[in-house]
């Protein structure tokens, strides 16, 4: 029996767009509209979206760095949009989260060293004294040299300062990672070795993560159990396996044959998507993706299909699944 | 392979002067682009593929500057041409599309005036007619009520529609060769294969040749013909589309090939290319790569290897495919 | 399958280890810049030249002497002297300490001011931010030199004696300079708010002193030098404009500013100009220097911009 | 956009109030009113007099009072030159206005044009002298510029007036007049013009610097255009855009700039007579035209930003 470490229950995150007192429309853009789902210990969770599917606002919202519009979050069971000021930093040692732009993610007037360290020294983990030695450990396991902990941060390359913000993050032990799009902004190259280096930490720390990702590649290499949202809704969730072997969600489907194939002798028939990704304050009535979906009818316009297990974990909204 | 080549660059160097020193920004870089051909340019951030493109069209940058080389295009060198004859070229017979949708457009004019330009500055249509040609080509890409978007600003449009729209500005005057920097890396993956579409569509009704500038494998994979690998503003392999993805010779373009995960291979981890790209500013007289490479050699660090033909149109730099180099 | 440890990128360990703090890289850039060093050298005379330069001087300053009044410059009086015999030069050099003061004393006060209104503002935003905001709008819209005449005016009616007059012009200058600061400050913050590494602060939990002190104050601090530079610059010109017209250091206590007064008299204007061009020159060469310098700091401090 | 117009609107409303407030406040700290300094009266009488004109009242009422009798358009009576500061203003303003107007038309063709040419011509010649003018020209103080103006060419060369706006006793009429007028305004003109167009050179200089890298002027270049159509169509329009702000700026800014000119150059101008009221102790005067900046200031700044808002498409449709 697994533990559940982190539940969601829908959730929902609306940005008011109304421009003041005067605004007679009160739009919101509903970033995410109501999500569900859990993360059991030891898990890789993939939450994979094109621009505009909400899946950066969901990672942001569950580390509480800002408000929620409705729905629930809890964290090993405790609700932590009730926690006070003193439990929340308690969580802050436990969850951990590492960003998509290394380069902005990473103060640049502090040397390195002392960015990693800092949160230890004043979560208790390290006093002033031991931190220096606790540091250079905690870089040589993300591929960092001793010497590195002495300059700043725009000294290195994306990938080596990707490799301190996983250090400053992996610093305070945590149990729980989001990684928001942390490969994103990286070369193939060097995405490599970063992913290389979150399997491992993963084997050696028993972490859990929340992978943020539009690479379906890089979600299948990593993850376990995967979601696929679309306008702030998630419309197919399952394993790894079913995910990727029996795609029920037509947007499943066609994001997964719009993925370039590397190898020139593949030859393979491609669902085109029509039209663009609609704006999330006007979405589309019923189905969100009814606009640009090669089966939709006049039942998706009028119904919002239901998020259903449709067998085997396999959760999808589709009325024609 | 064509026998005429459209395109043809020649011992191409592009140099910027920074603080740091002296970047090679593209060293010695030669190859050519045949009639009705794709061409891609591949390559890691910082590897000189945008760099090559800017200098054919002679768009780089201030402080950079074309040292050396010819840029034969249907057989003129654009290097010696002068700035009217460049501007004469440039938009007519050679258009050009960015990687960013969002800023490549002026945020000040509408879609239709920009559009009209090429029109009227080289086809010397009138206003009115190349508000019509613009009309026709924005429906030509797949975007419906053309008559609306012409008035529209780019900041009313997405990144898709952008990008649809700089390839009508790119096309407006029946290039003989486009140059595409990048073109679908700002944007979604099923916005991606829209804009692919559009460029395999282009090529085959309007006979043009393509340069497509990538980071991405899988992007070739689906559009070129012809693939040049870049490292270090050097090219360290080119070859036949099918010959890159068979027999990859280069250590280099292998690692890059392994180092990408692909839907449904399910490995236990990524082969990885240890270290970091050189910085430009200071290299060796090492080959460029030997710092990262598996199969280092004495002599790679000595020099760095010519690019010599292996097999047909399939040429490497690389000590390993050369006979007399005996480690 | 080699693991990552082993893949660690061998590279050549650099002879340098330690990067030198980015206050030295800044100076190291500054330093290749010829015109902003010569300012500053230019800056470090003039201030040697106001605060030590008297004690060289063989003249008294406030000594009249009107058998010597009105000479042209000489071999022992290398400014001339005034109406009332006294040195021009000693006069220039202890004018200096005044208006050099005041700028420096002025800049301070607006920064700490504007600083600190600036930082609650976009720190707390809400009713705060709102409030002072608006103060800084209101003040920002009476132009500044009409805004100091009514405040000189207010001086000379309170009779305030002219020896206080000094700090109560570094007051009034200080009225005048804080609100485009705290405005600065303000967007600054703001914009740090929204930077990934102010929202890692938050993930990491660290406290809020952490946050205010260790990550915020120090990312302002390259801009809020530049600007208090530039505002040096500004205060000295608004003091020796405000001087000149009588309504800031008033006499016997000596300014840039009223030294120029002089020019306000016919014959002092058309025959004596070693009177008023000396210090009307040394205002502007100081302003000037402040200014490169400012623009220096400003290239060096932000090396995006670098050529 | 309308409501953004609106806002704007009543956020300007709530600057005016605070900034007449102040300006009163202000004014209310003079001690030395008529009554005060009349030592004849007797306290009953001072008291009754006070009474009279309001005087005795608390402060925020007689700033209602006060302001009542501005937007009748009462705002007071000069002691000074025995007429009301309505018609003493609207007798200098033209004067003051004459010149600000040719200066800011100066300031800007001259800014703009060595601000676009030392852009596109970064780190040339032509650049560096641009850059050291634009420093000495921020750098010099108003009074000692003009001075030294005078004295060359009005005292030394004997080629300009050194002050007035006619010569003495002259009685010209016509196009004499004002060429003579013309002739006393070159100098004030210069001066002001040399003063403000420092910073302005400098926005367009550092504004076009930035357009210039951006993606479109590539894109501009890429489809042939000849490179004025670049310079001037495509980054020219969205470089002067955000400087747009700084003319509405720049008008009310010249006038308070010219204070120091016009007492210098003997110029019959609103600034003159400021500053001139200042040392009669014709404190009415001075408080009418520091109201009058504040408001020009602040409807100049109101409408810098909408015609911004309408000019600039990304905001206009918003």
């Amino acid at each position: 029996m697994s533990e559940t470490l982190l539940e969601v229950k829908n959730l929902k995150k609306y940005y008011s767009s109304s421009k003041g007192i005067f605004s007679k429309k009160n739009e919101s853009v509903k970033a995410v509209d109501g999500v569900s789902f859990t993360i059991e210990k030891g898990d890789v969770f993939g939450l994979v979206g094109e621009s505009g599917s909400g899946k950066s606002t969901i990672g942001k919202t569950i580390l509480r760095l800002h408000d929620k519009t409705e729905g629930e979050v809890r964290f090993k069971g405790e609700d932590v949009f009730s926690l006070i000021k003193k439990d929340l930093r308690r969580l802050r040692v436990q969850t951990q989260l590492v960003f998509q732009d290394p380069f902005s993610s990473l103060n640049p007037r502090i040397r390195v060293g002392d960015a990693i360290g800092e949160a230890m020294v004043q979560h208790g983990l390290a006093t002033n004294k031991d931190v220096r030695e606790k540091v250079l450990q905690v870089m040589e396991t993300c591929g960092l040299s001793p010497y590195h902990a002495d300059r700043y941060p725009h000294e290195f390359s994306g990938g080596q300062r990707q490799r301190i913000v996983i250090a400053r993050a992996m610093a305070l032990n945590p149990e729980f990672l989001v990684m928001d799009e942390p490969v994103a902004a990286l070369d193939v190259s060097i995405q490599a070795q970063i992913i290389n280096l979150f399997s491992e930490l993963r084997k050696k720390n028993g972490l859990s993560y929340l992978f943020i990702s539009h690479d379906l590649s890089v979600v299948e290499h990593l993850c376990t159990k995967i979601a696929i949202m679309y306008l702030g809704n998630i419309v197919e969730m399952a394993t790894k396996e079913e995910l990727f072997d029996n795609p029920l969600h037509p947007y499943t489907k066609a994001l997964l044959s719009a993925v370039p194939i590397p190898d020139p002798r593949v030859k393979r028939e491609r669902i085109i998507l029509k039209g663009d990704i609609p704006s999330p304050v006007n979405p589309p009535s019923g189905c969100k993706f009814r606009t640009r979906c090669p089966i939709a009818t006049e039942l998706c316009a009028e119904k919002v299909p239901e998020f259903r297990d449709v067998g085997n974990e396999h959760f999808t909204a589709c009325h024609y699944v | 392979m064509l026998s005429e080549a459209l395109l043809e660059v020649k011992n191409l160097e592009t140099n910027f002067y920074t603080e740091e020193g002296v970047v090679k920004a593209v060293n010695n870089v030669s190859f050519s682009i045949g009639e009705q051909e794709t061409v891609c340019i591949v390559g890691e951030s910082g590897c000189g593929k945008s760099i090559t493109s800017l200098s054919i069209m002679q768009l780089i940058p201030e402080s950079g500057k074309i040292e050396n080389g010819e840029v034969n295009f249907a057989g003129r060198n654009l290097l010696e041409m002068s700035k009217k004859e460049i501007n004469r070229l440039r938009g007519n017979d050679i258009g050009m599309i960015f990687q960013e949708p969002m800023t490549s457009l002026n945020p000040v004019y509408t879609i239709g005036q920009q559009m009209i330009e090429p029109l009227q500055e080289h086809l010397l249509l009138s206003r009115k007619d190349a508000y019509k040609k613009a009309q026709e080509l924005i429906t030509l890409l797949g975007i419906p009520n053309s008559e609306k978007i012409i008035n529209m600003y780019p900041h009313e449009l997405s990144g898709g529609m952008l990008q649809r729209i700089m390839i009508g500005i790119a096309i407006s005057c029946n290039p003989r060769l486009i140059i595409a920097d990048e073109p679908t890396t700002a944007l979604d993956v099923t916005i991606q294969a829209q804009i692919l579409d559009i460029l395999r569509d282009i090529k085959k009704e309007l006979n043009t040749s393509i340069l497509l500038i990538t980071h991405d494998l899988g992007v070739v994979a689906e559009m070129a013909d012809y693939v040049i690998v870049m490292y270090a503003g050097k090219i360290v392999e080119r070859g036949p589309v099918m010959e890159m993805y068979t027999n990859p010779q280069h250590p280099y373009t292998k690692g890059l090939l392994k180092a990408k995960p692909l839907i449904g291979e399910r490995k236990e981890s990524l082969f990885t290319i240890a270290g970091q790209v050189p910085n430009l500013a200071e290299l060796s007289d090492s080959c460029y790569f030997a710092d990262r490479c598996e199969h280092r050699m004495d002599i790679c660090l000595k020099k760095h290897p010519e690019l010599k033909e292996t097999s047909a149109n399939h040429s490497v730099s690389c000590y390993l495919y050369e006979g007399e180099a005996v480690r | 399958m080699e693991t990552v440890k082993q893949l660690i990128y061998k590279e050549k360990k650099p002879v340098k280890v330690k990067s030198p703090s980015l206050w030295k890289q800044t100076y190291r850039r500054l330093k290749k810049n010829k015109l902003a060093m010569i300012s500053l050298f230019f800056l470090i005379f003039m201030f040697l030249l106001s605060f030590v330069g008297p004690y060289f001087s063989p003249y008294i300053l406030d000594r009249t002497d009107i058998a010597y009044a009105n000479r042209p410059p000489s071999a022992s009086h290398w400014l001339g002297t005034d109406n009332y015999g006294r040195d021009v030069l000693t006069r220039l050099m202890m004018a200096g300490q005044i208006s050099l003061t005041i700028g420096l004393a002025s800049m301070f006060l607006s920064i700490v001011i504007g600083a600190f209104l600036g930082a609650v503002s976009g720190f707390y935003r809400g009713v705060v931010d709102l409030v002072i905001m608006r103060l800084a709008d209101i003040l920002m819209s009476i132009p500044g030199l009409p805004l100091l005449l009514i405040m000189g005016a207010i001086l000379s009616e309170w009779k305030v004696p002219s020896e206080y007059r000094l700090y109560i012009i570094m007051i009034m200058l200080s009225v005048v300079g804080w609100p485009a600061l705290a405005r600065l400050v303000r967007g600054q913050i703001l914009s740090l708010r929204e930077q990934p590494f102010m929202q890692a602060t938050e993930v990491l939990g660290l406290s809020d002193r952490r946050k205010i002190f260790h990550h915020l104050i120090p990312n302002t601090l390259p801009l809020l030098l530049v600007v208090a530079t530039l505002n040096v610059a500004g205060s000295i010109l608004s003091e020796s404009a405000l001087s000149f017209l009588g309504l800031g250091v008033v006499p016997p206590t000596p300014s840039w500013g009223n030294m120029m007064d002089a020019a306000n008299n016919y014959m002092d204007f058309r025959k004596r100009p070693w009177l008023w061009i000396p210090p009307g020159l040394t205002i502007f060469l100081t302003v000037v220097s402040i200014n490169l310098l400012g623009d220096g700091l400003r290239d060096a401090l932000d090396p995006k911009m670098k050529r | 956009m309308k409501q953004y117009v609106l806002q704007r609107f009543i956020q300007m409303i709530i600057i005016l109030f605070g900034t007449s407030f102040i300006i009163f406040f202000l004014f209310a700290m003079l001690p030395g009113d008529y009554i005060d300094s009349n030592l004849s009266l007797t306290p009953e009488r001072a008291q009754e007099l006070k009474a009279l004109y309001g005087l005795d009242q608390p402060m925020l009422q007689r700033y209602f009072t006060w302001l009542g009798n501005v937007f009748q358009g009462n705002l007071g009576y000069s002691l000074k030159h025995q007429e009301s500061v309505t018609s003493l203003l609207n007798k200098y303003v033209w004067n003051s206005f004459i010149v600000a107007l040719l200066a800011l038309f100066l300031t800007w063709t001259i800014a703009l044009l060595t601000g676009v040419l030392s852009a596109i011509k970064q780190y040339s010649l032509l650049d560096g002298i641009v850059t050291f003018f634009v420093f000495a020209a921020m750098s010099f103080p108003s009074f000692f510029i003009s001075l030294l103006f005078i004295k060359w060419f009005g005292v030394d060369l004997k080629i300009l007036p050194v002050g007035g706006m006619i010569d003495t006793g002259s009685n010209s009429t016509g196009f004499a007049y004002i060429l003579e007028v013309g002739k006393h305004m070159i100098l004030p003109v210069t001066i002001l013009t040399l003063l403000s167009i420092g910073s302005l050179t400098r926005y367009f200089r550092t504004g076009m610097l930035e357009v210039i890298r951006q993606d479109y002027i590539r894109t501009a270049r890429a489809k042939g255009l000849k490179e004025s159509v670049v310079i001037f169509k495509h980054a020219l329009k969205n470089a002067i855009l955000p400087v747009i702000t700084l003319l509405a700026f720049e008008l009310p800014g010249l006038f308070s700039g010219a204070i120091i000119m016009e007492q210098i150059f003997n110029w019959p101008g609103v600034g003159r007579i400021q500053l001139e009221s200042v040392s009669f102790r014709d404190y009415p005067v001075l408080m009418a035209f520091t109201l009058f900046l504040s408001c020009l200031t602040i409807i100049g700044n109101f409408l810098a930003d909408v015609t911004y808002a309408a000019v600039d498409p990304r905001i206009r449709l918003k």
